[in-house]
């Protein structure tokens, strides 16, 4: 989760260098949950995520240094270049794909869950994906289809009250999305998305149900953006989100709130090692990806 | 080896059949693909051969359904999905354009999407605006799509065949007045190329590049006109993405004469890119302007005497071929008139009552 | 509503005759829907519907003779013989549309509710749908916006069990379809739609909640389709509706059950009376639109 | 009159304003249109100004609310709906394919459906596949849609407020480097025609018919290819959907050489179908055969050095009318070459310095 938090860090830092020209969706305060639910998930299982991945991309185990050299636009980023940010994937860690119309990966996940069923694989799918996807028809089509078929799939909600700077009640009625998925007979919990604990308990047991064959499962996770939407700023300036709602969330930053439950579990940690440790690898990767060769123009030719 | 004739709409099924046969990841789903009507008879005991897991049919939701068969299909899965309207794809032209057709782009190997869209375009009795368009431009236009429209049973199995294939997402485009047609079918389990054109008759003349149903009507044309002396040299176009131009840019060579039919509305059409193509690489040869016969600019309207201006059939094919002749001889000019049908011109043929 | 059953009666008989050249879609069976709501609403009010149309139409006052001369194909048709059974509309009564791609009005009539709000009419708009609307996202995206902008609009499923030929189970999970609405924030009830006066004190009690400014109402009522789902046939022999349960709708009919209903209540009802009025009605309208003229070919074009 | 200079950015937002303040039954609708970016910039200060009632933020159902902008405009109100991209119109394309498109053909006198959509076209830093799309000729196809381009501050206003006086559904297509250009803007109300093309710049040796952006580019070719000798006339098609061809046509028969430039693909672009009206209509005054200079048929990849060989500009039109003459002087085609910009070619000036 340190790990996350501090190559974003780096992402926003570096970004106004202008060598990462794509729009960027940083996870800064949301990290909780990717960790949480990937933790939960076997290397066999696949992940799709949207516009804001970075974060589940790293959490199932992707490379840094692939998706640094994908923000430079080089030929060994994650996506050969021809994404950016907002595309990503890899396949050899069952990440199959991050793309940014919003709720277009939901049905793409569905269907990897629905053919692990026809093709009897135990692995299961899980697709992330934010409060806006509630407004999408096409995430009530595939929650109709995942209940319809049993499948085998994890929905994972991110509420973090925000579409780009518009308020959850500015764009849906007063309603809980938790029970929304229910109500399509998609067993739903919702919860604190900060509370890594918390996200990882939700995940693994929901995990068990849908292996116990009782179908599709939806986990909801209350979170909180603290950049701007898109880009490295922190944009509360702009007066679009109450005053003190920021602070309160930081307050209950999920890394702090993580380290706490270390110590109090008494687990040893150097965090100062770690810290050194993360660093090293975060400039290793950037310098790596500075220095790769671009895409060679007309070879991605080959792909449409 | 002997002719073994069956319909256009039986030669899908077998390939369906076969394909499915061949591969076990191959699965089909589509609204009423096991129902009593069986999509016009194009999968009657599908299900009953292939069981409920391969065979499915799907809830109202064009879009939501096209993601799932593109997740199944980067999973492994080769789906074969089926709408008995093209105008119901309009709900899914996000998940096409922005997903099926960028997903090997994005995401190169390991994220090729064997996906095929069976569409059923065109004409029926009363279908009106909503149930009637053809709408082949809006995909032949997409990078990462391949577009497909066989006019005869022979390529309607074997491109199915070639389609189910091919990694590629591919719309294969049925006109419905080309169900009932037929043909030889090798009774074999065979692939057609997903590109190319076909010259289907020889002529020196004039070259009509016809799609899909236009294909017989152009036929029936050329017939009659060869009893006048007039030979038209027909190519049967088959694909609309990626376009074989070099097929008809050799005949063009020859005849200096083109006339394009399309199902479609003229403006921005696929018919507009054949005459664009010809003229940058051919104008030399051309003898004179190219001709497009397709629906004028409208929706398509339901009653049965309105039908009968909006949908040009072989007369109107052979007078444009006349016109492109400058032959204006009225007993020639006549008998290319007579050539219109007598009776209903909202159904194909006699035994066609409705009420789809 | 004997008198939409018996008009659709004739068209299924006469359809065999070749001049009404278009799908018809059949409401036989399903006849207290329509009427129920409609007898609810003012003339002001809006209504808007689906292939499965002319009862709504005649229900909320539609001219017989423009639609007959409708399926013939007439210019005096109420879409003038360019729409014909799947495409109907008469805004002199408010019925401002009826199109057959599923789903495809409902959007637009909560936009013309959405109309009536800001442009403080006390109008309400009334959309039916059948079943099969709810695999549709954009209807999940209707009452979101309906929701949220509180709009009165009266939404009224009327839930017949099957999509053409595939029934409910196979389409959507185990879950009933007023509750799904209900979470959405939109109040809703369901129950019998052959029961004419169930449902025309649920519309009244459900417009009562709109103009009380309670918000979107919506209304789910069971009923059944007794003809084939395009077409002028019985196609029960086809087998794909359980045995017995044409059978079993059959005996509550909606006319029969209206009628009886009538009795109890002692209101006197000559029915022979009546028959012969709606019979002489039809054959008129028959003749009139089967005299009538045809589009003229060319003045279409103005319209697109 | 004196010189009042807007950028495109501005000369919409005021025409917004102003066509707010002429008719209190236009509203407006979109996923940002009161945020604190507005839209690049076109709609600020609106909800301040109209308020809460008459200018909305809106949920992300791109069919659902297209949708509801019909029903609007059909009980009299005249919505503007906008997208930030047009990308995610492709969401919508059933509701304004299967219904606005059809609504007024269907049900006549009181279906009229007075809508506008405005949308954003093309590139931007790193938007790649699925955010940079110019998808103008899937609507340019459709009967019941008109379809417009603006290229210059006077006409953004002009035409928006033209738009918004239509009935009918009309796509306004903004592309995303020309916000920043500008241009007289007269302060007063004025509608200009939804029909027509222009002539912005005479000249005898080249016809170039130039869409949205590309005009910006050709205008600098144009400058340059004057230093040499050469007058190119440039055509400001505007309007793409019902297209102009008569000033193309008259064009060609002084120039008898034509390119045409587009921000989209090439095949089945719009760019086919002034090709293809221009050889019908006026093959014999073609000198030579006409030129599309569009994107390659690939989808828009992201890396910035992927960018420079996918994004015509000036030089690549200066080059192609060099080829069209026949001008192979090696120092004037090294000419040509030297429009090429330095600096990245992701963005279109220094100032641009992301994230969107
Ligand atoms: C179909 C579509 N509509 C609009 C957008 C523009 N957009 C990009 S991200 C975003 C916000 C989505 O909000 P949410 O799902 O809550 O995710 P978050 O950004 O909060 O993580 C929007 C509206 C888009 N990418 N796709
Ligand atoms: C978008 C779309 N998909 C499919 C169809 C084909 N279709 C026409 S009517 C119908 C059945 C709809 O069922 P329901 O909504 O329950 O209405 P019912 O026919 O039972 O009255 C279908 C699938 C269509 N018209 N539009
Ligand atoms: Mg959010
Ligand atoms: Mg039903």
């Amino acid at each position: 989760m340190l790990r996350i938090r501090r190559i974003e860090e780096a992402v926003a830092q570096r970004y106004h260098e202008q060598e990462m020209r794509c729009p960027v969706h940083l996870s800064i305060g949301q990290e909780a949950v990717a960790v949480g639910v990937c933790a939960a998930l076997s290397d066999d299982d696949i992940v799709y995520s949207g516009h804001r991945s970075h974060a589940h991309y790293l959490a199932k185990g992707g490379d840094l240094t692939a998706l640094i050299a994908e923000l430079y636009g080089k030929a060994s980023g994650c996506s050969g270049g021809r994404g950016g940010s907002m595309h990503i994937v890899d396949h050899k860690i069952g990440f199959w794909g991050a793309t940014p119309i919003v709720a277009g990966t939901v049905p793409i996940a569905v269907g990897a869950a629905w053919a692990a069923k026809l093709q009897n694989s135990s692995r299961i799918v899980t697709i992330f994906f934010g409060d806006g996807c509630f407004e999408e028809g096409v995430m009530h089509e595939s929650l109709n289809f995942a209940a319809l078929h049993q499948l085998p799939v994890l929905f994972v909600c991110e509420n973090n009250g925000y579409s780009v700077y518009t308020n959850l009640q500015s764009r849906q009625p007063h309603r809980s999305i938790s029970a929304l998925a229910s109500a399509h007979g998609v067993n739903s919990i919702s919860g604190d998305g900060n509370d890594v604990m918390f996200v990882n308990q939700q995940s693994s047991d929901a995990i068990k149900r849908i292996h116990n064959g009782e179908g599709p499962q939806f986990l909801e996770f209350s979170t909180f953006r603290w950049l701007e939407h898109c880009g490295p700023n922190n944009d509360d300036d702009l007066g679009y989100r109450d005053e003190g709602e920021l602070a309160s969330w930081q307050e209950r930053c999920p890394i702090e709130l993580a380290l706490g439950q270390l110590n109090a579990s008494s687990v040893a940690l150097d965090q100062e090692d770690v810290e050194k440790d993360i660093n090293a690898e975060i400039i290793s990767a950037f310098n790596t990806a500075q220095c790769a060769d671009p895409p060679v123009v007309g070879d991605y030719c080959e792909y449409a | 080896m002997p002719d073994r004739i069956l319909s256009y709409a039986e030669a899908i099924r077998e390939a369906t059949f076969q394909a499915m046969e061949d591969n076990d990841q191959v699965i089909v789903i589509g609204e009423g693909v096991p129902d009593p009507k069986n999509i016009f008879g194009t999968t009657i005991g599908l299900q009953e051969k292939f069981g409920p897991d391969r065979v499915f049919d799907m809830p109202l939701s064009e879009n939501g359904v096209t993601g799932i068969c593109i997740g199944a299909a980067q999973a492994g899965l080769r789906p074969l999905m089926v709408h008995q309207r093209i105008d119901f794809m309009l709900l899914a032209m996000d998940q096409l354009v922005n997903h099926a057709a960028k997903w090997h782009f994005l995401f190169g190997k390991g994220a090729e999407i064997p996906l095929v869209i069976r569409a059923i375009i065109g004409r029926g009795w009363g279908q009106g605006p909503q149930h009637a368009q053809s709408l082949q431009a809006l995909f032949a236009h997409i990078p990462g799509l391949r577009v497909v429209m066989p006019s005869s049973a022979y390529d309607a199995k074997g491109m199915l065949i070639g389609a189910i294939n091919d990694n590629n997402p591919v719309i294969f485009l049925e006109h419905r007045w080309l169900h009932q047609i037929t043909g030889n079918v090798p009774s074999n389990y065979y692939a057609e190329s997903l590109e190319g054109a076909k010259v289907i008759r020889k002529g020196a003349m004039v070259t009509i590049a016809a799609f899909s149903y236009m294909l017989i009507e152009a036929i029936r044309a050329a017939e009659w006109l060869a009893t006048q002396d007039i030979e038209v040299e027909i190519i049967d176009m088959r694909v609309v993405r990626p376009l074989d131009m070099d097929t008809v840019l050799m005949s063009i060579e020859k005849t200096g004469r083109l006339l394009v039919l399309d199902t479609a509305w003229k403006t921005g059409g696929i018919s507009a890119e054949i005459v664009a193509g010809v003229t940058e690489k051919a104008m030399k040869h051309l003898k004179c302007a190219p001709v497009r016969l397709t629906l004028p600019d409208l929706p398509a309207p339901t009653a049965s005497s309105l039908t009968e201006t909006y949908y040009p059939e072989a007369e109107q094919v052979a007078e444009a071929v006349l016109r492109l002749l400058d032959i204006d001889d009225n007993n020639v000019i006549a008998g290319a008139k007579a050539l219109a049908r007598t009776g209903n011109r909202d159904v194909p043929n006699a035994d066609f009552t409705g009420p789809f």
